[in-house]
């Protein structure tokens, strides 16, 4: 089984999903790119959950899952209240924070 | 403990304290009640701390009036106050100035009275309070509580950058004593690990045997929080700014007494505890001091305001103090313990001078006076006999002071009188000796432009000469002033015994200062158990470095 | 043999499709690139002996999850104009520092060898997953129940138009 | 070494009179202020007269009588105390300081009649009686030396009397910081005398030079013995630092006769006089002070020929007399040196009273060119005067023969001396000569030059001035016979007529300073010589003064450069003030205030730091713009950082 290369493709999973937080301006693309991360890192339970046949692997890569929904869930929320009340979806115009 | 069984210590510190309390009380605007009864409190003060004065036995080295009872017993801090020699006068000195001072600010603060008298109190217990502590953490709370009340009595009724100057003066120290209570802290736990019990106090901390290089860290740390209160030289800025934006009051206690603080704490915590680190740094502290002493002489010389003068000038005298520590030799040191408190009267008499005419004229520029000595004699003849003696001519204090620091400064540069050192340097003398011209160059000056020349300026005219309070107070400085000149054995035989056991602590050799840690360890433990009788948890004793 | 050989196409595909997603300017089109991901992570899972989890993976991850992203997509219709913005040099450094991480967890990843041992036949099972989540991680479950729950309010209350 | 007990009644009187005069003065009548201070001046005089009487009851050996007061300073192995010392030296001494001073205190009465703040001069003049007995019954060095700053502060206050004039102020400061200067030196020398010798008291160091002189380095000694001359150089005004005694003629006259003629000046010459065995032991330091001395005596002489100020001329007179001393007290000759000390104290006092009451009668003018023919007008004055110009000349019958012979003798004669220093005394004794009497000439003798709203009230000075001018005159004559050469003893058949020399002879024992003998022939032409160069002077001051008064005129133009140089006194003042004065201020006040202390202490150092921190905080500011992404780039790029670090590291 080619554990060290599935490790390799989560890496690069990973990276894919933080350059895309870091790089595109549209939120929808950082959500999903967030849940790309998530994905990645399921991957890498499953893969060991495999190797030392361990069900708590699988179990966390459920319970993981079910929190991305859950994030989802919230995170189109906020979308669609940003889009009502910013009346945009590029993050850099979202900058409450600055004073 | 104590005197006859009465704290008489804890009384002299914590009276103004109560004094405060007194004023609190009164109405904000019966100014004349509150001025009176800070002056009541302090002087009382003064009669009773003169019972430490008579009942000092000079012949003994060890802390007289002691009181000690525990405060935080687990931690080892301690409520540990006791008098030897190098402190009776710096008290005495503080009990005497503090009476003066609140009397000459009587027509000079108008608002606000009530705080300031107030704060001239706490002022008063926080320094006493420094001077009688021997243990540490109780020496470091006085120490930063000192700071407040004087950055509250800079800020509020200062000049125009009083605020940048009491910013300045607070932050420039509590940067200094920072450093300080690090390394309180790590002799605290050096003591531990040695002795295996906790404990603060002066005594056992002295016991504590570091590494050469531990004892340069500490005594650096030490060093700095005490140079920058000197001031030594590059440590300065903040005193010119402080004592120009002052009130009167202010810079009287700030030149008369917080600048003792300084030199006090090197002779008191950094010698002693640290004397193998000493005896290295000396000789570059004697230069320091001896840069202070010229550079403080030549920088007084162009200025253009009174006030910024006479505090440079402290810069120059408080380089002799550190000058005569230094020399690790009974002359010197009490060449400089006397130095401090001429300087203390001298230049605290210099400062109530300049309040005299700037209460009058509400300025400190030299080129607005002159020829004042037709318009005010006795004014005139007061200033010339403060600045004689705060330029060292014998006879009065200033020569004393400066004579024996130069002696003890001389014989240190010569090896036979240090067993293992070559302290000082020749140079050192020869430049602290020029120091001489350069007061009589300052001083002189000032003097001739502002008492002779032409009465040119017309405001000067009708300037009325000293008033009766005005009067009292400086006959009061004067007489000290005379008596430290004429008959300076009252003050030096109290000092001698206490100053030669702190010299035979900074010059204890090296090996007797490391076998004296081992033979410690044993046998300190039981006696110290028994001799406090505190409760003190028994701690599993480590092994004695 | 062919398990591996199918695992390394699964992988490359998911990868292709994870740049694809991060690069297409449309968001619907980078949504699909997202479903087919996630179909090739459970394709990945199934050969990992997981196939129940590989299941939930399809059902919810792709079809609950991709699809609702969809929906609001399209529910909110913002033009893409004013999303091209230039390309600041924040930007730029954010794909170097992504780079260099990248190499970094190589050093990491890189040397690892596990042998793995032969798990029991019915390993993957949903009743085994059920039997392990409901006895010893019965309280992470319930954990999970409850944020789900929170999170459910939490969305509906935001996106509430009052 | 027996005790006596009244000693310290001789400065405590004039401390009294201080007391009084300086507190209450302001309201005491005038009458009341000078009998107080003449009164305690007098019976200072008179304990010192006691004293000397009891002195000489002693056998000649063991003159020397101590009165210890108190204990001053004790602090381990240092211990001072206040405690006067009276031996031959010191007798001589304290009774030319309190006798002068008594006749000047005299004087002073009528000088000073009409000055409003009469008080103070008074008080001043006591406290000057009072630190200069200090000074010479002192029995140890340091109390010397408060003596000796006291008297530095009496100059002081009495130059700058009369303070409302920037200039007189100046004069005063100057005189002070220059004494400082040589103070600076003074207490260097007590330093090290205090290391080598263990003890400041004079008896104990001349039994320590006695016994085990020879153990000691000859370094060290020679290297207090220089100190202390530095500090001599700066109180009795010989080069470098006389440049104060010139302008410390801004003083009222009187003081000029008491401090700068007659007492402090000679402070120096009684210092050395006072540790002639350390000198002794010192031949290099002896060998500098006789050429400092001569160059002083010489150059001060050629200064004073231009001088057209009354009261500079006589300035540079005493300076150049002073170098004679100085030379005598180089050459070993202690006894001369004394001598000539006492004979000067007279014959110059007396020479300033004398300019005091042309001056006084002048209503004020000093400048020689507006006097002239005052002989008429002021006879005793002029007959006075001339005594002590015939004196000072060193003409035969008068005390300034006997003492400055003496001197220029044993210049030649002395081991230590040499034909040079013989040589130079022999020439400033001519000059000496010529301008003394181009004084008198153009003061009282030719047509009166003197302005005319002056010219009408010219009168004599008061009895109150004349009588002490008069005594001072006696003395300035019989003075000189107390101490006559052996050689001219001989002649009127009397056996040791140097009976000053005896007198002294005690306190000099030790010093074993070898003088050659010479024939007395050979004494005889050096003496014929010295006088014959004096009656030159004389002759020629005559020539220019009385028969050709154009001619000073035609020299002066001919050799304008020198004279031009002779009249700026060698631009010293202007030198020191351009090489020492000006560059210190400048440097303090540019390079030591405004650059280091306000711009790198105060800008660099403490306020840098406070700018440092608000810049940092203003770039930092962009950092917390409220963009998401920039978080997350943040907190990736700590990531990195930290997994970089545990790699590498």
């Amino acid at each position: 089984m080619p554990y060290n290369g599935i490790l390799i493709m989560a890496v690069i999973l990973f990276i894919i999903g933080i350059t895309g937080v870091m790089v595109r301006r549209n939120i929808f693309i950082m959500l999903m790119s967030i849940e790309l991360i998530l994905n990645a890192a399921n991957l890498v339970f499953i893969a060991f959950a495999r190797a030392f046949a361990d069900p708590a692997g699988q179990v966390i890569a459920l319970l993981s899952i079910t929190l991305a929904a859950a994030e989802v869930g919230v995170g189109l929320g906020i979308f669609v209240a940003i889009r009502r009340t910013h009346n945009t979806v590029n993050v850099d115009e979202i900058n409450l924070l600055k004073h | 403990m104590g005197w006859k069984g009465l704290p008489l210590i804890s009384i002299v510190t914590f009276l103004p304290v109560i004094g405060a309390l007194i004023v609190l009380f009164i109405d904000k605007n019966e100014g004349k009640l509150i001025k009176t009864t800070g002056i009541i409190v302090t002087s009382i003060d003064f009669l009773i701390s003169l019972i430490f004065f008579f009942a000092f036995k000079a012949y003994s080295p060890d802390f007289q009036f002691v009181e000690k009872l525990p405060w935080i017993a687990s931690w080892g801090v301690n409520y540990y106050v006791g008098i030897d020699g190098i402190s009776l006068f710096l008290v005495l000195l503080t009990t005497f100035l503090t009476p003066i001072t609140i009397l000459s600010a009587w027509k000079a603060i108008e608002e606000k009275e009530k705080e300031f008298v107030i704060f001239m109190l706490l002022l008063e217990t926080a320094m006493l309070g420094a001077f009688v502590a021997l243990n540490l953490v109780l020496f470091y709370v006085f120490w930063e509580l000192m700071l407040i009340p004087m950055y509250f009595i800079i800020g509020i009724w200062g000049g125009e950058r009083r605020i940048y100057a009491a910013v300045k003066f607070f932050i420039y120290t509590a940067v200094g004593s920072l450093l300080m209570l690090i390394a309180i802290l790590y002799i605290y736990y050096a003591h531990y690990k040695q002795f295996g019990f906790y404990s603060f106090d002066y005594e056992d901390l002295f016991r504590v045997v570091f590494t050469f290089k531990e004892q340069l860290l500490l005594f650096a740390a030490f060093g700095l929080a005490f140079a920058i209160k000197v001031p030594m030289f590059p440590f300065h800025t903040w005193l010119p700014d402080a004592h120009v934006e002052a009130p009167t009051a202010g810079s009287v206690i700030l030149a008369g007494i917080l600048l003792k603080m300084g030199t006090y704490g090197f002779l008191r915590f950094a010698m002693p505890l640290f004397p193998l680190a000493t005896r290295a740094a000396a000789p570059y502290i004697m230069a320091l001091a001896v840069v202070g002493i010229i550079y403080g002489a030549l920088v007084a010389m162009v200025q253009k305001d009174v006030k910024k003068l006479i505090a440079y000038s402290s810069i120059s005298h408080l380089g002799y103090v550190m000058l005569g520590l230094f020399a690790f030799n009974l002359q010197g040191i009490q060449g400089g313990l006397l130095q401090m408190i001429n300087h203390g009267l001298s230049t605290g008499a210099l400062f109530l001078l300049v309040g005299v005419i700037y209460e009058r004229r509400h300025t400190r520029l030299i080129s607005e006076f002159g020829g004042l000595a037709k318009v005010m004699p006795w004014y005139a003849a007061v200033f010339m006999i403060v600045t004689l003696s705060s330029i060292g001519l014998p006879g009065l204090n200033g020569f004393v002071g400066e004579f024996l620091v130069l002696v003890g400064a001389y014989k240190a540069a010569f090896a036979e009188y240090l067993k293992d050192l070559h302290v000082g340097h020749f140079t050192f003398v020869v430049l602290a000796a020029t120091g001489m011209i350069w007061g009589a160059v300052y001083m002189l000056w000032m003097y001739q432009r502002v008492f002779f020349n032409k009465l040119t300026n017309p405001k000067n005219f009708k300037l009325p000469d000293l008033n009766l309070r005005e009067a009292v107070i400086f006959v009061l400085l004067l007489i000290f002033i005379v008596w430290i000149g004429v008959y300076p054995n009252t003050f030096l035989s109290r000092t001698e015994a206490s100053i030669n056991k702190t010299i035979n602590r900074v010059m204890i050799s090296k090996e007797a200062y490391f076998n004296r840690g081992r033979a410690m360890n044993a046998s300190t433990i039981r006696i110290t158990e028994v001799e406090r009788g505190l409760i003190v948890e028994k701690v599993p004793m480590g092994e004695g470095r | 043999m062919l398990a591996t050989m199918l695992i390394y196409i699964f992988g490359a595909l998911a990868i292709f499709s994870g740049l694809m997603m991060i690069l297409y300017r449309n968001p619907i089109h980078s949504a699909l690139w997202f479903g087919l991901v996630l179909f090739s992570l459970a394709g990945i899972y199934a050969l990992m002996q997981a196939h129940f989890l590989a299941l939930i993976q399809i059902l919810v991850y792709v079809g609950a999850i991709t699809v609702l992203i969809v929906y609001v997509i399209a529910l909110l219709n913002f033009d893409q104009r004013d999303l091209v913005g230039k390309v600041t040099i924040l930007k730029g450094i954010a794909v170097i520092v992504a780079a260099i991480l990248f190499i970094e967890l190589l050093f990491y990843v890189g040397g690892l060898y596990v042998k793995g041992i032969a798990p029991p036949p019915e390993f993957g099972k949903a009743a085994n997953i059920g039997l392990a989540t409901l006895t010893r991680y019965l309280f992470p479950f319930e954990v999970i129940s409850i944020l789900l729950l929170v999170a459910v309010v939490g969305g509906v209350y935001i996106a509430k138009k009052d | 070494m027996n005790n006596i007990y009244y000693l310290w009644l001789i400065p405590f009187f004039p401390l009294v009179g201080f007391i009084i005069n300086g507190l209450f003065g302001k309201k005491l009548p005038k009458p009341v202020i000078h009998w107080v201070a003449n009164v305690a001046v007098w019976s200072s005089f008179t304990v010192a007269v006691i004293a000397f009487f009891d002195l000489l009851k002693v056998v000649p050996g063991q003159r020397i009588l101590v009165d210890p007061v108190y204990r001053w300073i004790f602090t381990g192995g240092l211990a001072i105390d206040i405690k006067f010392l009276l031996d031959p030296l010191s007798a001589v001494m304290i009774l030319v300081v309190t006798g002068v001073g008594a006749l000047i205190h005299v004087y002073s009465i009528g000088y000073m009649h009409d000055d409003p703040s009469y008080y103070r001069y008074f008080a001043y003049l006591n406290l000057f009686i009072f630190s200069m007995s200090i000074l010479v019954l002192a029995s140890n060095i340091v109390l010397m030396f408060v003596g000796w700053e006291g008297v530095g502060l009496c100059s002081y206050l009495l130059i700058g009397f009369w303070f409302e004039d920037e200039e007189k102020a100046y004069a005063g400061r100057k005189a002070f910081i220059t004494n400082r200067i040589g103070d600076f030196g003074f207490i260097l020398g007590i330093l090290l005398m205090l290391v080598i010798f263990k003890t400041l008291d004079f008896v104990e160091i001349n039994k320590i030079l006695i016994y085990h002189g020879e153990t000691l380095s000859v370094t060290a000694l020679t290297l207090i013995a220089i100190f202390l001359f530095i500090g001599a150089t700066g109180k009795s005004a010989q080069i470098p630092l006389y440049v104060w005694l010139p302008d410390a003629m801004a003083g009222p006259t009187p003081v000029s006769a008491l401090i700068h003629a007659a007492t402090m000046v000679t402070a120096g010459v009684y210092m050395i006089g006072r540790l002639n065995l350390l000198y002794a032991h010192a031949p290099v330091a002896m060998a500098i002070v006789a050429a400092v001395a001569g160059a002083t005596a010489f150059f001060a002489a050629t200064m004073a020929i231009t001088q057209n100020d009354i009261k500079k001329v006589l300035a540079y007179s005493t300076v150049s007399q002073l170098g004679y001393m100085f030379m005598a007290m180089g050459v070993g000759a202690f006894a001369a040196g004394i001598f000539h000390l006492m004979t000067h104290a007279f014959f110059k006092a007396l020479l300033f009273l004398g300019s005091g009451s042309v001056i006084h009668a002048m209503s004020g003018i000093q400048d020689m060119r507006q006097m002239g023919g005052l002989k008429k007008y002021m006879p005793v004055t002029y007959w006075t005067f001339l005594t002590a110009t015939l004196a000072i000349s060193g003409i035969p019958p008068f005390a300034g023969f006997f003492s400055k012979d003496e001197i220029i003798w044993s210049s030649f004669a002395s081991s230590r001396g040499g034909v040079v220093l013989w040589a130079i005394g022999v020439i400033t004794a001519i000059i000496t000569a010529f301008y003394m009497f181009r004084l008198v000439y153009m003061t009282f003798h030719g047509e009166n030059r003197s302005p005319e709203e002056v010219k009408h009230h010219i009168h004599e000075s008061p009895a109150v001035m004349t009588i002490p001018m008069v005594i001072l005159a006696i003395l300035s004559v019989i003075g000189g016979w107390v101490g006559v050469s052996p050689v001219i003893g001989k002649l009127f058949g009397v056996e040791n007529s140097n009976i000053f020399e005896e007198f002294l002879h005690p306190v000099f024992a030790h010093a074993h300073i070898h003088f050659h003998h010479y024939s007395e022939a050979t004494e005889w032409w050096f003496m014929a010589i010295s006088v014959g160069g004096a009656l030159l002077g004389i002759l020629i001051a005559f020539y220019l003064y009385i028969k050709r008064t154009d001619l000073p005129r035609k020299i002066a133009l001919k050799v304008w450069p020198l004279y031009k140089l002779l009249f700026n006194k060698y631009y010293v003042d202007e030198i020191y003030y351009y090489l020492f004065i000006h560059p210190i201020y400048l440097i303090s006040l540019l390079f030591l205030w405004r650059f280091t202390d306000v711009y790198v202490i105060d800008g660099v150092g403490v306020n840098g730091s406070a700018k440092s921190v608000r810049f940092t905080s203003r770039i930092l500011k962009y950092w917390q713009n409220g963009d998401a992404q920039v978080y997350i780039f943040s907190f990736v790029l700590g990531v990195v950082l930290v997994l970089g670090y545990l790699l590498l590291a």
